[in-house]
């Protein structure tokens, strides 16, 4: 299943998409263009390690297992070396993640390293209709799975076909989006269509996402034994496996994309740069990949990638042990659970010792923490007063934010609301920095003109039905340790005027389970969607699931949980008609001025109170590990530091 | 007190002079529970040392295996013991762990307690614990030893001995239990035995066959006995030589011909008055019984120990401790009423210009 | 490792009699405390004892600044300790307790604040300082501190502050009172059950203690960490901290009482037989006033003893569950939850002040122990 | 003799049979299910799911059914051997549990050994030297190691070593090692990794047995058939081993069985904190995420091995002790 760990996810497409969209023909004509050098134009160099199976005939030589126009990869700085084993740490049994992040990213398309366009991968080019309904990619023609054999629209269309069984459960991907039905058509070996009922214009950026990996995860040759249409027996094999049906053996033997299942089948075949030689069962204290020998990029100089030969990743339930092993120079690459704001000081202490160095990763998150007031409160009172604008500036003012700057990130970070980041093209100073001055009287006039005058014994403010105001503010400290840090602080400063908070320290099922009965005050989340603006408005508008702050409205517009679905506000509306425009719509310029449309009126709204930038992560690397950029962007969808191509990384 | 004599070898097995045993506890003063203790043991007879309990019997008769507790010390005097007529080796000096002891212990002088039930192991077999005892002295192998152990069970006059040596304590009855125990002292043929009340915890059939028991095993044996006890009537019946004591004194020793015809000490002559005589309805006298009780150790007077209760208490007795008056062969006692000019008169104690009875001094 | 205790029944040793001939007229009572006292051990356990509840009670007065007072300056900041002589450059002495001030930068790229003492500044400490105004246990109005510095806002981490600079020491004094109180409700509330339920099947015996003796067998074969994970796990997730806190307490209890029972009940056996027990039965005392009246005073002692020596337990698991994440959690200050925040490398690294809990702990546990085996060899000095 | 033997197995299958409800409870008593974390875990990772495929999961994994009905199922599945599912690996939980149970009752194991070995002299000597200084300094010693929460001890214990040695402790067998059978490599391997945990264990519970040794001693030492072996001629030392401590270790031996499951549960923390891989952090983990049917699986092994180990206890008793053997007082 899906990972338990990644909090910073969010999904669909790169940051500038008008530019993305472009990349279509542009990335067509540029690959041809590197087919035509990159051809056989000198012999290609394989890993020694591969020597010795050659030899003895277990493996056809280099040039037959590459395709006939492999994937040619700029390394980041220089050609690399082959060899040696990259070794990290999966947090237990639900870091899937990780796995995704350095192995599976590998679709049909991937992201340039800018993050700014959608280059071609498996498929070699593409063509889309102008409406962006019927999308036709090309396969580079032999490709081949990890067991030698050819990969081919065949086996895309069967994933297609199995992940849009009903009876077989993958969760939300454009295969199976109930508002936007497709189809695929098999055209010949290489070549297949998309269709879609309506416009599509973001597949591109979904099939370039972490999510890219699902359509190209199932051989057909194998995992159609499993599946009924194509195995009569495959019913009674199930049964005789001891499962209560097909779908679950499917799920066992054959799973899609990310799945933890994934690598805990040794036969299932891959096309990625490393294939799993050590299972990740539930009692597995480790698992190891290997080169896969079929891998179809090549360097520069026609080397076959990947250099580096084993990944070994050690399962371990405790940070602790994790962050010993870094310290001690025993893990090459990381940047996952360990590698937090209070570890910093002495990762960065140990360095010499470790021999390792630190690089910096901008976030994709806006703002270290965003209050999300329940607008769709079920008590008309509290509903009234966080509908209030004013009592939102209120809390916003009341808010020294600079003092937690200083306690929580170190004076990490500056004062900052859920707002596109500097480094994106939406950025929006007014919007990014309004009422975040700290300015108590302030504050308190605009309490006040939220009809919050009287105060009780205690000094806390009273609503008009006398009672005071409290706010019980649900957080998932296991999540991000700061989140507690600030609300504790927040707390105190709230006190001051007037507006009494509670912390609900809570565990992650509650947290979700409380939406759907829109059963809480308020929740915390941090500030997704600060790069990835258009493809994560989560805070920008009532867009989905994760807009807890709206959860009623989100759910009339996504038309889920029927029962307490309620028709947003007027100003809500608006936003949703745009944003359905900019979805339907293929022009990148346009859908830019659409979302700045939305984002000018969640500025006007302001809906959210946020408290500052996230400051720059970190990743930690050996010294001796080569051609990994000093700077990467963090996100999910644009898995770090998978779009970094790890595959040309090497050691000296 | 007597001058020490060199001991007469074919006589004397074991001699205590002047022996005085102190508790020490952390958060009191020392209590002197047992206070010049003075008597001898004849091979092959029985001395009965008799008192209230309480008044440190069983702390003498420890003294000997010097098997008192940490909080006990023997303070001063001698307990001379000389096992084969050679020359006495002095108990009291011994280390009470050394090898010299334990080779007396069990080997030389055994003894025989109060409880056959909690005194011997209950998880051990009764044969075990008698095999160990043999394997401990002479040096011979389980089998044989064993052996010996069915020899001595079938000899105290347990039935079907070979299979009761596998048995536990636990499953014999008290009687049976007290014989194992007996046939454990006597294991190694022990020069003394120290049998510790051994009847007080039966009834009295039992009593009455474990006592013959002891007197046909000690002539079989010639060993000698110090029988601890607090019944006269036991004492009557088993013991040649009888020893008094009051409170941690020897108040009074002898025969037991003589201390019970003429008992010296007026605490003596209270414990024979205590116990009924078979005699007419008409002579029947009425059982005075000592009037107050035992005082603690802790606020025991300094002189006659006995001050506090004695009818006939006087001047020195409560401050001078008397010493040991000779009061016929072998017989003394410990009473300021024998040596004083003016005592009171007491009839039936030899006084200083009181013509003896005729035949009293034998 | 729970290593079921064997309870002895005091026997009374032949050898001792000499000795127990004098004390035995003393009353019960005095002859305990009297024992009590040779155990200095234990005796100073005692005194050690008593300063912690006063400190858990008095807690608000005793702790120099409120637990949640933050310092965003001083975060992580170094144990200052206290100095009582000042010489000046000039050679001129001063007397009385003072700490040192900060001096402070931030380390861009470590992130963390680097702090120096500087010797230089002063800040006088005095007794009974102005503070906030505050209400010692919620109801008292007050605003002095035991001490402080004398100017209000000079900053005081006598052991050090932790990661949002609030003075590690106020906060482990705040946490002593629940956690002492955390182990105290729950060992009260096991002994309830323990005395009531040991004490019947105790003095009854028969059926009615075969039933119980079944039962305490069977709450003890029930593995306790994962019966504590799973009621843990099963509180209402939305329950506020002071629900939280006594479920935490009822659960701990629930399965701490089998030991007292045992105890109890043994202890119960043991008397029924004895004379004076008899002896009032003969009276036609009725079994309610015999067990009240006769029987629980003689072994008050044990119970208390057994009470002491369950405390620290209850206090370990409260930490265990903190750290598990099933216990009491942050906001609330408890030792526990001051030790979930020290159980990282980074704090071991950077700030091993924030151990202190740990120490605390220890010697709060130790404390007891000693205290209870006092109170136990005590109250029967023969059994043990 | 056997009448006994067959009255404990009664009560024995009875016991487990309660053991079953009350593990049963736990895994139902937390609100929602598995799936209610799944979904949250899913739209954490920003994942869609439609309520409709949710609903077919619920039904397949027969999450609807009344909990009677619930019940009847996973203890049917019991007695046959089957434990069910883990819906977090998709695999039968026997294959997951197993080998965890066996690392755990070998590392657990091993502890309960050091601690016998060092505890039952100290308890011998402070008893018969009570109140010396000796008895002091154990009692210190072992209330130290019982007073120090094991998670803060393993944590301290990695830190330093990492420090001073340059080693990371963790785990019990380097991966290489790991799935390899057992050969004097590997033993050595797990040696060298698990003395760490089994230090921390053993340290806790010393204090505790040395107590108890302690407290049954002082009891048999004063007993008269002590006085009756020391007059035998026995030396003190002698004396001492073979009849007062042979007494005072029944109520002891006879814990053994009592330890069994605390062998499982008691090394959660550490295995957390040194990511050992026992049953316990399984157990944890399988709890939080409501893995029902790992969870109680586990918790049901665990109840049995009590009982199992109370009936070993039991005979193990009857066995040292004749009085019981023989019924007898």
């Amino acid at each position: 299943m899906a990972s338990r760990e990644e909090y910073d996810m969010t999904y669909l497409f790169n940051p500038r998409s008008r530019r993305g969209v472009h990349a279509f023909r542009l990335a067509a004509v540029m690959t041809t263009a590197v087919a035509l050098i990159a051809a056989p134009a000198y012999a290609q160099q394989q890993a020694p390690m591969l020597d010795a199976l050659v030899e003895d005939g277990t493996l056809p030589p280099v040039e037959e297992r590459l395709p006939d126009n492999p994937l040619v990869v700029e390394p980041v700085d220089n050609v690399g070396e082959y060899g040696g084993t990259w070794r990290s740490a999966l947090r237990g049994t639900g870091d899937n993640a990780w796995i995704a992040r350095t192995v599976m990213y590998d679709g049909l398309v991937r992201y340039n390293r800018a993050w700014d366009e959608v280059i071609p991968n498996l498929a070699e080019s593409w063509e889309v209709n102008d409406d962006a309904t019927q999308y036709t990619f090309h396969l580079r023609e032999g490709l081949k799975w990890s067991d030698g054999t050819p990969f081919t629209s065949a086996d895309i269309a069967f994933a297609v076909e199995l992940v849009q069984d009903p009876d077989y459960p993958v969760g939300g991907t454009f295969m199976t989006d109930p508002g936007n039905p497709m189809t695929v058509e098999v055209v010949d070996e290489t070549t297949f269509t998309f269709t879609f009922e309506n416009p599509k214009g973001l597949l591109l950026d979904e099939l370039a996402s972490v999510n890219g990996s699902t359509l190209v995860s199932l051989q057909k040759a194998y995992c159609s034994q499993f599946y009924p249409p194509y195995n009569p027996e495959a019913e009674q094999m199930a049964a005789d496996e001891g499962y209560e049906g097909w779908a679950f053996m499917m799920e066992d033997k054959c799973a899609w994309g990310q799945e933890t299942q994934r690598w805990a089948n040794l036969d299932l075949p891959f096309m990625n740069a490393w294939v799993v030689t050590e299972p990740w069962t539930g009692t597995a204290s480790r698992v190891v990949f290997e080169r896969n020998p079929y891998y179809w990029k090549v360097d520069t100089e026609g080397n076959q990638l990947p250099y580096i030969d084993r990944l070994e990743m050690r399962v371990s339930e405790s940070t602790e042990e994790i962050t010993l092993m870094a310290l001690n120079g025993e893990i090459d690459f990381t940047d996952r659970h360990i590698a937090t704001v209070a570890n910093r000081p002495i990762f960065f202490d140990g360095q010499e010792a470790g021999d390792y160095r630190l690089g910096t990763e901008v976030q994709s998150r806006s703002t270290s923490l965003v209050l999300q007031l329940n607008l769709n409160h079920p008590d008309p009172e509290m509903n009234a007063l966080f509908n209030n604008r004013d009592f939102r500036i209120g809390l916003s003012h009341a808010l020294n934010r600079q003092e937690i700057i200083d306690a929580v990130f170190t004076s990490q970070g500056e004062p900052f609301q859920p707002a596109p980041r500097p480094e994106s093209q939406f950025y929006d100073e007014e919007m990014a920095k309004q009422y975040t001055e700290y300015d108590p009287e302030l504050a308190v006039q605009h309490l006040e003109a939220a009809g919050l005058t009287e105060t009780n014994g205690q000094g806390i403010r009273l609503m008009s039905n006398g009672e005071p105001v409290s706010i019980a503010v649900d957080v998932i400290s296991a999540l991000q340790p700061e989140w507690l840090d600030i609300l504790e602080l927040m707390q105190l400063q709230l006190a001051e005027v007037g507006i009494d908070m509670e912390i609900n320290n809570i565990d992650r099922t509650l947290f979700y389970d409380k939406r759907p009965s829109l059963d809480f005050d308020a929740q915390v989340w941090a500030g997704d969607g600060g790069l990835d603006v258009v493809q994560e408005p989560r805070y920008y508008f009532p867009a989905n699931a994760e807009s807890v702050w709206a959860f009623a409205w989100q759910a009339w517009y996504n038309g889920t949980d029927p029962e307490i679905a309620e028709e947003p506000a007027e100003w809500a509306r608006e936003q949703m008609e745009l944003y359905d425009q900019l979805k339907a719509s293929g022009d990148p310029a346009e859908q830019e001025r659409l979302m700045v449309e939305i984002l000018d009126i969640a500025k006007e709204q302001f809906p959210l109170v946020g408290v500052s930038l996230v400051p720059n992560g970190y990743y930690i690397a050996k010294n001796n590990l080569r051609n990994v950029p000093d700077e990467m962007k963090q996100a999910w969808l644009f898995p770090t530091p998978a779009p970094y191509d790890p595959f040309q990384w090497y050691f000296e | 007190m007597t001058p020490l004599t060199p001991m007469d070898a074919n006589e004397t097995l074991l001699r205590m002079e002047n022996v005085n045993i102190v508790f020490s506890s952390p958060d009191e003063a020392d209590i002197e529970a047992v206070r010049q203790v003075d008597f001898t043991l004849t091979r092959g007879k029985t001395l009965a040392l008799v008192g209230e309990s309480g008044c440190g019997k069983s702390v003498t008769a420890r003294a000997i295996l010097r098997l008192l507790d940490k909080n006990a010390r023997i303070d001063h005097g001698r307990i001379l013991f000389s096992a084969d007529g050679g020359e006495p080796t002095d108990i009291a000096a011994l280390g009470s762990d050394s090898k010299a002891m334990r080779s007396i212990r069990g080997n030389r002088i055994s003894m025989i307690f109060q409880e056959p039930m909690s005194s011997l192991s209950p998880v051990h077999t009764i044969g075990d614990q008698i095999d160990e005892m043999i394997m401990l002295h002479d040096d011979v192998e389980q089998k044989s030893a064993r052996e010996r152990t069915v020899e001595l069970l079938d000899q105290v006059g347990i039935p079907g001995p070979r299979q009761r040596a596998d048995s536990y304590p636990f499953q014999l009855s008290g009687g049976l239990r007290q014989r194992a125990m007996i046939a454990m002292a006597l294991a190694c043929k022990p020069d003394l035995l120290i049998a510790d009340e051994p009847t007080t915890a039966l009834d009295v059939t039992t009593q009455a066959q474990i006592l013959d028991l002891l007197r046909a095993l000690q002539a079989e044996y010639g060993m000698a006995m110090l029988f601890i006890t607090h019944d006269l009537g036991v004492v009557a019946e088993i013991a040649d030589e009888v020893a008094v004591m009051y409170l941690g004194d020897v108040v009074e020793q002898g025969n037991v011909f003589d201390v019970f015809r003429a008992p010296q000490h007026p605490y003596t002559r209270a414990l024979m008055s205590s116990i009924p005589r078979m005699t007419r309805r008409a002579q029947r006298e009425r059982l005075n019984p000592i009037q107050g009780n035992v005082p603690s150790p802790r606020n025991r007077p300094e002189g006659c120990a006995f001050t506090t209760r004695c009818p006939h208490a006087f001047a020195p007795c409560s401050s001078v401790h008397p010493g040991r008056t000779p009061a016929g062969e072998g017989h003394w006692a410990r009473c300021h009423l024998l040596t004083h000019e003016d005592a009171p008169r007491v009839e039936g104690i030899l006084q200083p210009g009181v013509p003896a009875i005729e035949g009293d001094r034998a | 490792m729970a290593v079921t205790t064997h309870v002895p029944v005091a026997a009374e040793p032949e050898a001792s009699a000499e000795r127990r001939a004098p004390t035995g007229r003393e009353s019960q009572v005095r002859m305990t405390w009297r024992r009590f006292k040779q155990h200095q051990l234990a005796f100073v356990s005692l005194w050690i004892v008593v300063l912690f509840y006063l400190v858990a009670v008095f807690a608000e007065f005793i702790a120099p600044m409120d637990a949640s007072t933050y310092n965003p300056r001083y975060t992580y900041a170094p144990p200052q300790g206290i100095h009582f002589v000042a010489v000046d450059p000039d050679g001129s002495w001063h007397f009385g307790p003072y700490v040192n001030g900060y001096k402070t930068e931030i380390d861009p790229e470590a992130l963390r604040r680097v702090f120096t003492i500087d010797p230089e500044v002063r800040h006088p400490l005095g007794f009974f300082v102005e503070s906030e105004p505050y209400r010692l246990l919620g109801f008292i109005p007050m605003q002095h501190k035991l001490f402080g510095t004398v100017e209000p806002d000079a900053p005081l981490y006598v052991i050090g502050a932790d990661r949002l600079g609030r003075d590690q020491l106020s906060r482990l004094i705040h946490g002593t009172r629940i956690s002492l109180s955390i182990g105290l409700v729950g060992v009260v509330l096991s002994l309830v059950f323990g005395v009531i339920i040991g004490g019947f099947s105790g003095y009854y015996g028969g059926w009615f203690d075969g039933a119980v003796q079944r039962v305490i067998e069977f709450i003890r074969s029930l593995p306790t960490i994962p019966l504590w994970l799973g009621l843990a796990a099963a509180l209402p997730r939305d329950w506020g901290p002071l629900q939280t806190y006594f479920a935490i307490t009822l659960i701990l209890s629930l399965l701490g009482w089998t030991e007292l029972a045992r105890v109890v009940r043994g202890r119960f056996l043991a008397l029924r037989t004895e004379d004076f027990v008899t002896a009032a039965q003969l009276d036609g005392a009725s079994d309610y006033r015999i067990i009240v009246r006769h029987m629980v005073p003689s072994f008050m002692s044990h119970i208390i003893a057994a009470t002491t020596l369950a405390i620290p337990g209850m206090i370990l698991a409260e930490t265990a569950l903190s750290f598990l994440g099933l216990g009491l959690q942050a906001p609330i200050v408890s030792w526990g939850t001051l030790l979930q925040d020290a159980q990282n490398i980074r704090t071991l690294a950077g700030a091993p002040w924030l151990l202190s809990p740990g120490i605390v702990v220890v010697v709060a546990i130790l404390a007891m122990n000693f205290l209870g085996d006092g109170l136990r060899d005590a109250a029967d000095p023969y059994g043990r | 003799m056997l009448s006994f033997l067959f009255r404990r197995l009664i009560a024995m299958v009875l016991t487990i049979w309660a053991v079953s409800f009350v593990a049963f409870a736990i895994i139902q008593l937390p609100p929602g299910d598995y799936l209610t974390s799944y979904m949250a875990s899913l739209s954490a990772a920003g994942d869609r799911i439609n309520p409709e495929t949710i609903a077919a999961l619920r039904e397949r994994y027969g999450l609807d059914d009344p909990y009677v009905i619930q019940y009847f199922k996973w203890i049917g599945g019991i007695v046959q051997g089957d434990f069910g599912e883990s819906f977090e690996w998709k695999a039968p939980v026997t294959d997951l549990i197993w080998g965890r149970l066996g690392n755990s009752i070998l590392l657990e194991g091993l502890a309960i050994l050091v601690m016998w070995l060092v505890a039952l002299p100290i308890g011998i000597y402070a008893a018969v030297r009570k109140y010396s200084l000796g008895d002091y300094l154990a009692t210190i010693g072992g209330f130290i190691g019982l007073a120090i929460p094991n998670f803060l001890f393993a944590l301290v214990l990695m830190y330093l070593w990492y420090v001073y040695f340059g080693q990371t402790l963790g785990g019990l067998f380097s991966p290489d090692l790991e799935g390899s059978p057992w050969n004097l490599e590997r033993i050595l391997d797990f040696l060298a990794h698990a003395w760490a945990p089994v230090l921390v264990l053993a340290t806790a519970g010393t204090a505790q047995l040395i107590r108890v040794m302690r407290a049954n001693l002082l009891d048999e030492l004063t007993k008269p058939y002590v006085v009756t072996a020391r007059s035998k001629g026995l030396p003190e030392w002698r004396a001492i081993l073979k009849y007062p401590v042979r007494v005072a270790l029944n109520p002891l031996v006879s814990t053994i069985g009592w330890l069994l499951p605390t062998l499982v549960s008691s090394s959660v923390v550490v295995s957390v904190v040194m990511n050992l891989p026992t049953a316990g952090p399984l157990l944890l983990k399988s709890l939080t995420t409501q893995d029902m049917y790992l969870a109680g699986a586990i918790i049901m092994l665990l109840g049995i091995l009590t009982v199992i180990g109370t009936l070993i206890s039991d005979l193990i008793l009857a066995w040292i002790d004749p009085r019981i053997r023989y019924g007898g007082r």
